[in-house]
């Protein structure tokens, strides 16, 4: 029984101007200790799926169908006050602007220690020496003064390594990190990776990655989940899908880096744009941008077709599995 | 390298920014003395750079290196607190508006932002038909629409497009206009400050396309300012790594991704998550970036850098020619330590 | 152009505003009691019975004759009569439209002053911002009331009572004018900050040009919607503190009576029984601020940023 | 800290600077001193040689400079009317306003925060739409049609109030008349004091629901709930600490509407204070006093804006008021 069950689901926006779907029916699966990355360009709904888990979308979104099951707990159908007790807890999570995560007017401190007595019994005393240990772990230097300081006079990443002690503090099974580096540079994002995957691998923690970038999913994540225009167009391991992608618009996206091209060679790129949530192409989203675009792809949705742990939800790739059988 | 004619210079450029401007908040009273302290941001401490005709020069480092401050004195949107900027021989840096309005013509610029790089209240027509109307008033209107259609068609816009608003494009077709409008008074020479970044890779792709098409079709010069290194290989023709104000090495692509010198250089190329298996010794910097307000002694990296001695703490290395075409400012390099 | 004009026409009309708009019974309700209130006042001339500032008519035996619908009411005088027995709807009528017009005049002035000196302050910035600032700072810690009584104590004391009688409209005019600008060079400078940040400021000047078009052509139209807003509430406030002044005895003239004056006349009568003098124009009073201040809250979130992408 | 009184003192000394030389140059053209001194009796030239004398005649900045000098003495002339220093009759008649200003304070911090958090916590609630009505009403009525409504509920209908005047007051602390001190001198203080509070507790409760509505769309706000913390912490302390500091520094600037509008209610409540004495003095065309008065305001915002950016500096850590050497 995996440790977190996400099935069908979705999630609309209830506008005055009408109901949008950011997720038209998504599901995955998450094991203990597993390191799962979703991809995705801004507008496929990607963060919205992370929020989703903990309940967390901002109004007027709310989740509209499917399930999300953690342990013996069914998350999607919890009250606020009982996914409290799990939020912060059992399932931490990681924002993606440090600057504006942490509370301006409260010491790092009072925010470390608050997060602990929230969800154990434990006086002040022991929680300021168990934020001094975790402060420890993700090597912050001079860990008492930070305890005092407050978050204006941290740099983004001392922010990020204190966010990420904040999630570690209950010991979670699981950690959700949308996507925790984009605000930070190169070098720092480097490192700032590199704790989190030693911290994950070492805690037993699952991972749930939120990023647009392939190359950091390449190097933290075991399984991987490519998203467009609120569906799951593509799933598997990170290094089969990586290394030879099915669906054209993985395809499209690997080969669009320009790691990828030769110096000085124009980039091959994808043509059109991502469809906005309120126009979704009938038949496959994909269908306008594709190079194989057939009369199937623009009438009919396509499945996602599982085969040897991957899956992907592609008619031309359906109709390949229907020749060869 | 000889024949190519020196297109833009940059001479011993040095920029601060005083933190806090009004007199009075920069007083303060210490140990019962009125001591006026005023704190700067020491944004570019010395930059040389050229740039031929044809090249395209990438400047490449991390937030507050003060690559986007180059690119802002070299356009005349702020001016520098020291040195020169030459453009075809003119010194154009303390030029009135006046006598700099035919220069204008010639160099224009790219934003990064497509959000808010183009005038939320201007139709497009507005918008691109603006610069051709005011930098070519002799023109009649035909000759002006025409213009208008060529600079449109080559960037790839639908001329359906001309009536709507920004606000109903997304960002990789804001992107194409704000181009269009740079192309519109057919320049000579353009800076691109991150044109790329705030766009999904998908899109990336296309506008970087676009940029290298024009770059050819009108034998453009480009100062490309960027933090990704990956885009770096893709377009420039040579690149100057800044960190801190100061340009820690310059050298053409090629070179510079075969035999990365100095120890910045190398931990920003190992520090690009790799798609392939990744089993290159990562490069570790440690500690913070340190505030361009109070910059460190001598060498400003050695604060982070793994090969920092006492000669790096004190004294700040020169630029050299550690190899033909290849300059870095290093102690290591230099002793050959690295 | 008409290309343009005919696509202004389909984007407003399928705008976020208009249908906003339209589902808003609040801002319905509230333009339909203001544009009453405003033909009303356009039309006082027309269709009040009385002309009210005609003193030869005013008989003082017609003084302090409640409104139609009470016992000593009478026919002539639907809402009674003032202590000088000056009819009240007619008084009612003229006096909105002194004091609608010195609302609209003085935040038009307002609106002049303070976006110029915004924009300059935003623009400039340097010296001229911070010497805008601090005088805007000053006299808006002395509130635009206090500023407001001690120019027409000025006036007042300097021209004598008479001349002040008859230069009193245009006097609040200038007076509210000049007191309550800050409010917009404030509202001005902080969009013009954030609008200067912004890149197409940067290639305006990229492509070389002038400040003075930079400013009025960029800059100016992008600030529109802030200033739409307060100037709703601008509005409301210069009806509120013309009627202030004219209680202090420092506004309208007891001859030519706006709203404020009218109540302020009344204020000795009404706990001697006729009450209808203050409390009549006092209710008109209110309902046409109110009606103003819904505007503007409704127009606040319709063209705030935030709520906007909703 | 040090660094942060003398940037005040320094913007003190200018604020009263341009307040002296504006109220200067109001007494300068305001009226003629002498028509008040002397009677119609005495002949032109006598009266020119008397105004030669009182050196009327000088140069302005000669003038201003001896009205400086006396000014910092505390000497800011002798009112027309009361023939007394017009200081001392400001100051006799500040206690009033003063406390009528603090009680309209205490009301709006008591009312305004509760209503302002409730109603950006609960927007949909009936309570909280009630409360948004109230104050978009509060906004829109003058203040002299509250204190009427006042008046004639409390005062006539139900009787349960004094309708004016200031009750007895007794010395508290040597020179201090307060109505403190007894019941009496209270029961007179409410009915003004919430008039004067009507102007701005409607103004307060919207700032507060929107500042904190904006705060609670906040990521640390998200990030509180991701984090598990009981809501009740989210929204008193986390959310609410944020709320106030912009809360402060506009309360910083409404004092000055605050004192305008005394002058409004001391003449409705015929309450002795500053405020009454200055329209008084404005329609005597009593100059010295009107010039007093304007300095003493301008000497309490300058005090007000100071202990203003005091508490804020408190509670924003990002302001170091106290230069912290990093």
């Amino acid at each position: 029984m995996s440790l977190l069950q996400v099935k069908d689901l979705e999630v609309s926006f209830k506008l005055r101007t009408g109901e949008l779907h950011a997720i038209r029916g998504i599901s995955f699966d998450l094991n203990k200790g597993e390191r799962i990355g979703i991809v995705g360009e801004s507008g496929a709904g990607k963060s919205v799926a992370a929020f989703s888990i903990l309940n967390l979308i901002s109004q007027p979104g709310y989740i509209s169908g499917g399930s999300i099951s953690y342990k013996d707990h069914t998350l999607s159908t919890m009250s606020d006050a009982e996914l409290a007790t799990i939020r912060g807890n059992q399932i931490a999570m990681i924002f993606q602007d440090p600057m504006m995560t942490l509370n301006p007017v409260l010491t790092i401190g009072t925010q470390m220690i608050e997060t602990l007595q929230a969800h154990q019994k434990m006086d002040k005393k022991t929680a300021e020496k168990e934020a001094l240990h975790r402060l420890k772990q993700v090597h912050i230097p001079s860990p008492e003064k930070r305890l005092k300081q407050y978050p204006h006079e941290l740099s983004g990443g001392m922010k990020q390594r204190v966010i990420i002690a904040i999630a570690l503090l209950n010991n979670p099974d699981i950690i959700i990190a949308d996507e925790p580096t984009t605000a930070l540079d190169v070098t720092i994002q480097a490192e700032i990776m590199e704790l989190l995957l030693e911290l994950c691998k070492n805690n037993g923690v699952s991972l749930i990655l939120i990023t647009h970038d392939l190359g950091v999913v390449a190097q933290t994540t075991e399984k991987v989940i490519v998203m467009y225009a609120g569906k799951i167009i593509e799933q598997g391991s990170t290094r089969d899908i990586i290394d030879n992608p099915n669906h054209p618009y993985t395809q499209g996206l690997i080969k669009a880096l320009p790691q990828k091209a030769a110096p000085g060679e124009m980039l091959n790129q994808i043509p059109g744009n991502m469809p906005q949530l309120d126009a979704i192409p009938t038949g496959c989203a994909f269908n306008p941008r594709c190079e194989h675009t057939t009369e199937l792809c623009i009438k009919t949705e396509p499945e996602l077709i599982a085969k040897d742990n991957r899956a992907v939800s592609c008619n031309l790739y359906s109709e390949r599995l229907k020749h060869d059988k | 390298m000889t024949n190519k004619t020196k297109l833009l210079e940059i001479k011993n450029l040095h920029r601060h920014f005083p933190i806090k401007k009004g007199f009075l908040e920069q007083i303060t009273l210490e140990n019962g003395k009125v001591t006026r302290k005023v704190e700067k941001v020491h944004a570019i401490n010395g930059v040389d750079l050229t740039i031929n005709k044809g090249d395209a020069l990438c400047v490449v480092g991390e937030s507050g290196c003060g690559k986007s401050t180059v690119a802002r004195v070299v356009m005349n949107l702020i001016s520098p607190t020291e040195g020169e900027i030459i453009y075809d021989g003119t010194r154009i840096d303390n030029l009135k508006s006046k006598t700099l309005l035919p220069f204008r013509k010639r160099m224009q610029m790219i934003f990064q932002n497509p959000y808010a790089s183009l005038n939320p209240r201007m139709t497009i027509l507005d918008t691109l038909m603006e610069p051709i109307k005011f930098h070519y008033p002799k023109k009649t209107e035909q000759e002006r629409r025409t213009i208008l259609d060529d600079t449109m068609e080559s960037v790839g816009i639908d001329p359906s497009w001309v009536v709507r608003y920004p606000h109903e494009f997304s960002g990789g077709q804001r992107q194409r206009i704000s181009i269009a409008r740079a192309l519109s008074t057919d320049p000579e020479f353009i800076v691109a400050d991150e044109p790329i970044s705030a766009l999904d890779v998908s899109i990336q792709a296309q506008v970087l396309n676009l940029l290298m098409k024009a770059r050819e079709e009108r034998q453009l010069t480009f100062l490309f300012i960027t933090h990704d290194l990956s885009v770096v290989e893709q377009f420039g023709s040579h690149v100057a790594v800044m960190y801190l104000g100061t340009i820690c090495e310059y050298t053409t692509t090629k070179s510079l991704f075969d035999k990365p010198l100095h120890p910045y250089t190398q931990a920003l190329i190992s520090a690009i998550p790799k798609l392939e298996e990744d089993n290159r010794p990562h490069v570790k910097l440690h500690g913070e970036v340190p505030t361009p307000v109070n910059l460190p002694t001598g060498c400003v990296f050695h604060t982070r850098c793994p090969f920092a001695n006492d000669r790096c703490k004190t004294e700040t290395p020169a630029k050299q020619e550690a190899e033909p075409g290849h300059f870095v400012a290093c102690h290591a390099v230099d002793e050959d330590r690295i | 152009m008409n290309l343009t004009f005919s696509s202004n026409l389909k984007q407003f009309r399928d705008s976020f505003l208009w249908h906003s708009f339209k589902n808003d019974k609040v801002a319905i309700v509230s333009v339909v009691v203001f544009l009453t209130f405003a033909c009303t006042a356009i039309l006082a001339p027309v269709i009040s019975p009385y002309d009210p500032y005609d003193l030869v008519i005013l008989d003082i035996m017609d003084s302090e004759i409640p409104p139609v619908w009470s016992e000593e009411g009478e026919e002539r005088f639907l809402l009674g009569t003032d202590s000088q027995g000056r009819d009240m709807l007619s008084a009612i009528f003229y006096g909105m439209r002194t004091s609608l017009l010195i609302g609209l005049c003085a935040v038009i002035l307002q609106a002049t002053l303070g976006i110029i000196f915004g924009l300059l302050a935003g623009y400039v910035g340097g010296k001229v911002d911070s010497f805008l600032m601090r005088v805007a700072d000053i006299q808006l810690s002395f509130s635009t009331m206090m500023v407001a009584i001690i120019m027409l104590a000025i006036f007042q004391a300097s021209f004598g009572t008479e001349r002040y009688n008859d230069l009193a409209i245009f006097m609040l005019i200038m007076v509210i004018g000049i007191a309550e600008w800050p409010q917009y060079a404030r509202t001005v400078r902080a969009s013009v900050l954030a609008e200067q940040e912004k890149e197409y400021i940067d290639a305006a000047r990229v492509l070389g040009f002038s400040s003075i078009r930079i400013m009025f052509r960029h800059i100016l139209p992008n600030t529109l919607s802030p200033v739409l807003v307060i100037s709703t509430v601008q509005v409301a406030n210069a009806i509120m503190s013309e009627a202030a002044l004219s209680f202090l005895g420092l506004g309208m003239p007891v001859t030519q009576p706006s709203l404020g004056s009218l109540i302020s006349s009344g204020f000795e009568f009404i706990f001697s029984g006729s009450w209808w003098i203050t409390v009549i124009p006092g209710v008109v009073l209110i309902v046409l601020v109110l009606v103003i201040n819904l505007l503007g809250d409704w127009l606040r979130d319709v063209l705030n940023p935030k709520l906007y992408k909703g | 800290m040090a660094t942060f009184l003398f940037r005040r003192l320094w913007q003190a000394i200018v604020v009263m600077f341009i307040i002296s030389i504006l109220s200067f140059a109001i007494q300068d053209n305001l009226g003629d001193p002498l028509r008040e001194m002397v009677g119609q009796s005495v002949s032109e030239a006598e009266r020119e040689e008397l105004r030669d004398k009182m050196g009327l005649n000088d140069p302005f900045l000669t003038q201003y400079l001896r009205f400086a000098k006396n000014a910092l003495q505390g000497d800011l002339g002798t009112s027309y009317f009361f023939k007394e220093p017009a200081l001392d009759v400001i100051l006799k008649k500040m206690p009033a306003t003063i406390e009528l200003v603090i009680c309209a304070t205490l009301i709006i911090v008591f009312f305004s925060v509760p209503m302002g958090v409730y109603a950006a916590i609960h927007p949909r609630s009936f309570v909280s739409k009630l409360i948004m009505g109230i104050s978009i009403a509060g906004i829109s009525v003058p203040v002299f049609l509250t204190a009427i409504g006042l008046i004639y509920l409390f005062a006539i209908e139900l009787g349960m109030m004094p309708s004016f005047g200031r009750g007895d007051t007794s010395p508290l602390l040597g020179m201090w008349e307060s109505g403190f001190t007894s019941w009496d001198g209270i029961h007179h203080l409410i009915l003004p004091s919430f008039t004067l509070a009507s102007i701005m507790l409607p103004l307060f409760i919207r700032l507060i629901r929107s500042e904190m509505m904006d705060v609670l769309q906040s990521d640390y706000i998200k990030f509180a709930r991701a984090r598990g913390l009981k809501l009740n912490r989210i929204y008193y302390l986390h959310a609410f600490k944020n709320t106030m500091l912009p809360v402060i520094t506009v309360g910083g600037v409404q004092i000055g509407t605050m004192v305008a509008y005394t002058i409004l209610t001391e003449t409705i409540f015929q309450w002795p204070g500053m405020g009454f004495l200055f329209l008084e003095a404005v329609n005597r065309v009593d100059t010295p006093l009107i010039v007093a008065y304007l300095i003493i305001v301008g000497a309490i915002f300058v005090v007000t804006n100071t202990i203003v950016d005091l508490i804020y500096g408190l509670v924003n850590p990002t302001v170091n008021l106290f230069h912290s050497s990093k």
